[in-house]
């Protein structure tokens, strides 16, 4: 089990997530956040493998991905 | 009569041009006429303002401290601006963008869904002319006349071809204010 | 002529072209960055040059370069920019050399900020750079000053042979005003002693500041004190706004003056005998003026957007005749007019500071 | 659930003011994870620019001083040479290392300073506005170059980082490019190497990062990527330049 | 403790070192390169660092690091170099760092030559950088009361977070005269606030100058301005020669107070009732001793090394209520005491300039 | 009787007030015979340095300007870019051009100015009193590194010529010496080419001149000569670096 | 008493170390002492010289416009410092170096031939300190105690052993100028 | 026939010359210049086969050299 959470308020909308995600499960909400932006967001939690791609790429370290610990 | 006016809201909403076109047409009718945008730290992907002086005589002062009107494009903006309205001054908010009401009980409360009016008319990128129509219907600063004849001198000719979306803006919001 | 809006920053840089400058060397800061702009795209259409040096330092004497080439020439910044810029002003009033430097000043210290100030005149006027010299510190007050001094600057420099600097602040670098671009010409004298290369000349031009001899420095030095005698006898500027009557005089330049206007205005309202001398020229110091006025005046109010520097020159110039109070704002931040006016009343009634 | 990915200790909370989708971030959260990594935060002090990354001590838990415009690394050289133990690195844009501050950075290298030199080359002055740097490629425009720089008036790009290695004194050059995870990634490696050879005393450590600059080279953030790749990476050849024999 | 025969460009630095100081920037010029080269010796013995930067600029900004890490720290120079310094001097002010910085004025403006002058008071005290900022300015005129104000200048600076200046001339930097090196103790606060890494520390350290918003850089102009009050209530120094019942005051400091005492020992010679107020401290300047001079003297004599600059601070402390006279040489000259007597007499008899 | 050798027009006769044996005057010499063998003393316009050649317009006939120290590649720029056609050198010793100008002839060899720099490396600066200069040997000592310039303290000599000829602006570099009567041919040579090249406009073009100073190396002049030949020419190699195609 | 005395010559003749060779024996006399040289361009091959004070009261100015001693080392020094000479003040030339006589009537004038009798002693190197000699002989200054006790001080230990020829030269000077 | 001339007023006594010249005919002469210098010069002018070495060496250009034109 992988979680990705995007910390919204944080987020400037600039889509390079989007972009990096291999699974293409990233997507901008039709919301605007405080900021004024459209922030990112994944909907389909359980196809995301956890890669952490999205959240190297992001400018603003508005991601966090956490992975189920293997023993 | 001495306007003193401050537009306020994001960068990219087109701020700084709503005051140039306002202060352009007061030159063009001869008014003494003032421009003076912020040109802070918030300029980046944060607020932008700009104030403008509209006057019979000549203007002493460009900064503005008690604008007699204020537009206001977005929250931040309100919060900002509101307690600067001079008495009996104007507040034109733009409701599409500012869910926040005006406390104030002593100046001149004006709610515009300008973004709305704006698609309405198909173009979501005149929300700004109609926050000015409305403006101009208020306080008379500068007719619309004046306005469409400075889109004439100061856009390329290229771009005269949205002359007339632009003036039905401005008629638009001149419009919806008479309404109310 | 008809009028035309435009930004203080491209006002200098307009007003410098017509005046036959062909050449900006400068290097970006705020708030001046859009007359770097402004001459990029404009110096090449009238041929002229237009380069982004690596630094203010390089800038300036790249300046100092074009300057004894002959060319009317500019650079413009602020803030640190300026302090970077002094060792080759220095050069310059050495080499008497005619260049115009404009200073959209910001406040200070450090790195400060980028808001209107008017914290560099004491840079400006007394020296930011080493050993004695003065440059001409014109100070606009409004957009369509800045186009009229910008010409008479050029003038000026190429008159004297001597650095002009116009002395603005974020506020007029930013704010459009219409202005008439009336008829500047270039009015350009024949410069002989410019370095282009002996053909058709009988002699070699040589422009240094070199005077290892001190005997023959203090005889430089002293020709240099006769000019800039010359230079106060002859170009003091300053306007007198409802000074016929006044009690109190407000001394105010630049953008603070607009404010010192307003205040006065206010004041008269009120029925309090108020009026404004603005020095156009700060060095030259409009000292008689001053001088002449402390005659008639109750007090004087000086209002400045720094923690108090002109006001030395107007008590210089006062002489101890009568008091001189000061109200200024710092760091950025702007006086506002009815401040001044409560200022005013308190000095009125025996007070202010 | 164990964090794959979370914010680095070293970074504080405060969200960054750059404009979106500007890779200065990109570079902060590296530096802050290296940092962590290899415990030095206690140790480290660091020297802000002026440029777009003027403020960027606020985004930092850790000691940092901010000097003039392009003297960066001789604000460091005075630091460390007061505490030749501690971990000193400057981080400066192409403005303030490659024009104004040119001969700071040149003899920092040359007196192999022994600190960690991050060069943030986004081919623009950002903050102040899109005018050109030195490293702005022929043809590109900016709000000093409208018409596209020419080699004629404002001549060639200077490749720093190769002007650099060629001091005796830079121990270690390389340049990477943080305009996709995968050289995110080597990025990093990069700048780890950098402070390892501080932390071994070697000499002066010199990392060229390619940045972009959505807002002023008028293109999305997801444009300005590829616009980097395309352009700069041709002209800006990434990889190790020099390498200590010691390292 | 025996006295030593030294120079006063070497007495600079063996104070510095006795105080504490072991960090040296610089870069060289004439007349005060004895300076560098001492401490290029010394410092390593006391386990110091010498670096020569590459130029003025990089020495003040490694002051700055310096300086910010917790270092007594010095720097020197001149004339040019001195300029080139000025946008770093107004980032220690701004920052609120101490440092020491000596200046052995030479003649200018531009390149001018290498002989003593007094003409970079102005760029001193008033401010060369820009903003509103102050330096502590200290005049030596003797080689041990370099000695004496060097050790002041790090207690001061360290003191009250500013930098200080030593501003000195060619004849100081290079006369050798006996010093005793009382006990120079170093006297070094704990600096809290410096950027050392956190190691044992709760909080991280910052130092800057940037107050982006108008409003913090005002209050910080303000809490800039709360200090230099303070420095000025509490340091200002001046030496009073034949003061007591002296009618016609010479105001003179540095080299040229030297030639002032000579002078009022010759006109004493000549039964002329004439002393001499030497600031010290040139910042804050000794205003209130000048006013009150002028509540008994008949006239101010100022002896300058310049076409006149500490005249005007002279001029704004007496305040019109008495005249204030002016005898300068400049360019590298050096004033003479008969010269000096002959302008005293004239002034007796009611004339001078 | 035909002259072999005589004075060349382009110097005036004022003696020049270099210490005995100082090859700063050879250098000076080669200069005025270039311009006179290129017929351009109606054209020329020389910008002096700060250092020991600070008076040298006294000993040319032809204009001149002197400016800061260190700043003569911006003088000349701002002459160059003024009057594009005229011929434009300067002559910067190793304090000038390669500590405090090291950004401004970094700059200049970038924009690629059409002017000619001559750049006099005598590992010392001569004017000011013997201090260690970015040139300065290794173990070389100075009136600044009193025991020797240590690696450690004070880091590695610059090799001036070779870091700007990685820049692509830099047309033309090559390093001299005149410490003896075939070197001294050799240097007249790539001295007229430097100037050639100007004429043709091609771009900016450098020589480096090693050079003796005596006085501050504590030697006779002899002895200079020599030690230039047995510790300089091997640090800093003979040779033209970098040639255009087109000349 | 207030000698104010400057030595002049060419760089290279020792010209500074001959001043602070007087000035240290001041000091060491407890006299109050100031020793200033030129520093100007023409040091560079050119010509050197420093000013002397050494006065029983403290010293306003160490520059020296009008001294009561010179020594003149080499021609140009001659030229220059002559009209400078106090009246009834003391000039010591040189005479191996310098063929020029002094013209003023109003000074007293010594003529030395310095180098002849330093390479009389063998050692050319102490033409300085003969005519050191030859002025503390005619002017009392400081006693050639005190400047042996400062070579003592200032030299090297490995020097010392020049400090009997030194001293030899500061005698030969004094008997020279006795001896007239 | 060749000669070679020294401004003897000029020369600084560096001795460069005196290397330089192959025949080892340049010496310095006893006298003192006015700058205080033993100046160079050539007592064997009939031994100066005018290479103008001394000339080329000698940085404060004393020396001419000339030679009988050949036809
Ligand atoms: C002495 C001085 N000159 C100019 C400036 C204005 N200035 C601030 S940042 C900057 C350039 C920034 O460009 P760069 O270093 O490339 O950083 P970026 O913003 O692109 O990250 C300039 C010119 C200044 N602060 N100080
Ligand atoms: C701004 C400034 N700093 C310092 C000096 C003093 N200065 C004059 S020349 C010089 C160095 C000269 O050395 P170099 O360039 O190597 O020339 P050289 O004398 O060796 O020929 C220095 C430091 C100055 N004139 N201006
Ligand atoms: S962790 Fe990987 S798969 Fe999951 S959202 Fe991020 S990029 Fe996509
Ligand atoms: S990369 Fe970060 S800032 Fe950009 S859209 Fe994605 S989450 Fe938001
Ligand atoms: S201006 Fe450019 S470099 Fe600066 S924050 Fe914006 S995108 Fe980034
Ligand atoms: S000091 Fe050195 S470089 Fe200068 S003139 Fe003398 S020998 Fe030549
Ligand atoms: S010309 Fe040749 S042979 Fe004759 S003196 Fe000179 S070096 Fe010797
Ligand atoms: S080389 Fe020239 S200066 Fe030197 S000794 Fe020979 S002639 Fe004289
Ligand atoms: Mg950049
Ligand atoms: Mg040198």
């Amino acid at each position: 089990m992988t979680k990705v959470t995007f910390r919204e308020e944080r987020c400037m909308g600039c889509e390079l997530c989007v972009h990096a995600c291999p699974q293409r499960i990233v997507t901008m909400a039709k919301h605007i956040n405080a900021g004024g932006f459209h922030p990112a967001t994944v909907v389909q939690q359980d196809k995301c493998t956890g890669c952490a791609m999205c959240a190297l790429m992001c400018p603003d370290v508005v991601i966090e991905v956490e992975r189920e610990e293997k023993q | 009569m001495l306007h003193e006016i401050i537009i306020a809201g994001f960068g990219g909403q087109g701020i700084l041009s709503m005051g140039q076109l306002l202060t352009y047409a007061g030159m063009i009718e001869n008014k003494e006429v003032a421009w003076l945008p912020s040109y802070g730290p918030e300029m980046r992907g944060g607020t932008a303002n700009c104030a403008v002086t509209v006057s019979d005589i000549p203007i002493s002062s460009p900064v503005v401290s008690e604008p007699t009107a204020v537009i206001i494009m977005n929250k931040p903006s309100l919060i900002k601006f509101e307690p600067m309205v001079k008495p009996d001054g104007f507040i034109l908010v733009n409701s599409s963008l500012v869910d926040q009401k005006v406390k104030r009980p002593d100046i001149k409360v004006y709610e515009i869904p300008a973004n709305e009016i704006a698609e309405e008319m198909g173009n979501s990128r005149v929300a700004g002319n109609i926050m000015l129509g409305a403006l101009q219907e208020l306080t008379g600063v500068v007719s619309i006349d004046s306005m469409e004849e400075t889109l004439k001198k100061v856009l390329p000719p290229h771009k005269h071809n949205l002359i007339p979306v632009n003036r039905q803006a401005l008629e638009k919001g001149a419009e919806f204010v008479r309404s109310k | 002529m008809s009028k035309i809006l435009m930004k203080g920053n491209e006002a200098f840089g307009e007003a410098a072209v017509l005046a036959g400058c062909k050449y900006f060397f400068g290097y970006p800061i705020t708030p001046q960055s859009e007359l770097p702009h402004y001459m990029a795209k404009r110096l090449p259409e009238v041929g002229g040059v237009f380069l982004q040096a690596e630094s203010e330092i390089a800038a300036i004497n790249m300046v100092y370069g074009a300057a004894g080439a002959g060319a009317r020439v500019m650079t413009s910044s602020s803030g640190p920019g300026i302090s970077l810029k002094m060792e080759g002003v220095s050069y310059l009033a050495g080499a008497e050399l005619p260049a115009v430097l404009v200073n959209v000043v910001r406040g200070g210290p450090g790195l400060g900020n980028i808001a209107p100030a008017q914290s560099d005149y004491f840079q400006a006027t007394k020296g930011g750079g080493h050993g004695d010299y003065r440059l001409i510190v014109l100070a606009p007050s409004s957009v369509q000053e800045i186009v009229d001094l910008t010409a008479k600057a050029f003038d000026l420099a190429d008159q004297y042979m001597n650095p002009v600097m116009l002395l603005a602040d974020g506020i007029l670098g930013q704010m459009m005003e219409p202005v008439e671009l009336k008829d500047i010409k270039p009015n350009i004298p024949a410069k002989p002693w410019a370095v282009n290369g002996m053909k058709g000349r009988a002699y070699r031009n040589l422009i240094v500041s070199v005077h290892i001899v001190a005997e023959d420095n203090e005889k430089f030095n002293l020709t240099l004190q006769a000019k800039y005698d010359k230079i106060f006898q002859n170009e003091v500027l300053y306007e007198n706004y409802k000074m016929d009557d006044a009690e109190f005089v407000m001394v105010a330049y630049g953008s603070s003056a607009r404010l010192a206007k307003g205040a006065v205005d206010k004041a008269r309202e009120k029925g309090l005998k108020v009026g404004l001398i603005r020095p156009i020229t700060l060095w030259p110091f409009p000292s008689e003026r001053l001088a002449e006025a402390a005659t008639t005046a109750k007090a004087f109010l000086t209002v400045e957007m720094s923690l108090g520097q002109m006001v030395e020159d107007v008590r210089l110039a006062v002489n101890g005749v009568k008091p001189v109070y000061l109200y200024t704002r710092t760091g950025g931040m702007v006086p506002v007019v009815k401040d001044i006016v409560v200022e005013l009343e308190k000095i009125v009634q025996g007070g202010g500071k | 659930m164990r964090k794959v990915f979370s914010k680095p200790a070293s970074l504080s909370d405060k969200p960054f003011h750059y404009c979106p989708g500007c890779t200065h971030g990109i570079i902060h959260r590296l530096i802050a994870e290296v940092i962590d990594e290899l415990n030095i935060k206690e140790e480290v002090i660091g020297i802000a620019p002026i440029g777009c990354a003027v403020f960027m001590y606020d985004y930092f838990d850790f000691d940092f001083l901010g000097g003039a415009h392009g003297r960066a690394p001789a604000v460091a050289t005075g630091v460390k040479r007061v505490h030749p133990d501690k971990m000193v690195f400057t981080y400066q844009g192409d403005g303030d290392a490659a024009a104004i501050g040119t001969a700071e950075i040149v003899h920092a290298a040359a007196r192999s300073e022994k600190i960690t030199s991050l060069f943030i080359n986004n081919a623009i002055y950002g903050m102040t506005g899109g005018q050109m740097a030195p490293t702005t490629l022929l043809g590109q425009e900016s709000t000093t170059s409208p018409e596209g720089r020419s080699k004629e008036m404002a001549g060639y790009p200077i490749r720093l980082t190769e002007m650099l290695a060629t001091l005796e004194g830079t121990v270690y050059a390389a340049r990477v490019s943080v305009h996709d995870v995968k050289h995110i990634i080597q990025a990093k490696k990069v700048i780890k190497r950098a402070f390892e050879i501080q932390q071994k005393k070697v000499g002066f450590a010199l990392v060229e990062v390619l940045s972009t600059c959505p807002t002023n080279w008028g293109l999305t953030p997801i444009e300005a990527t590829k616009w980097l790749e395309q352009n700069m990476i041709p002209y800006y050849p990434l990889g190790e330049i020099k390498v200590p024999k010691e390292v």
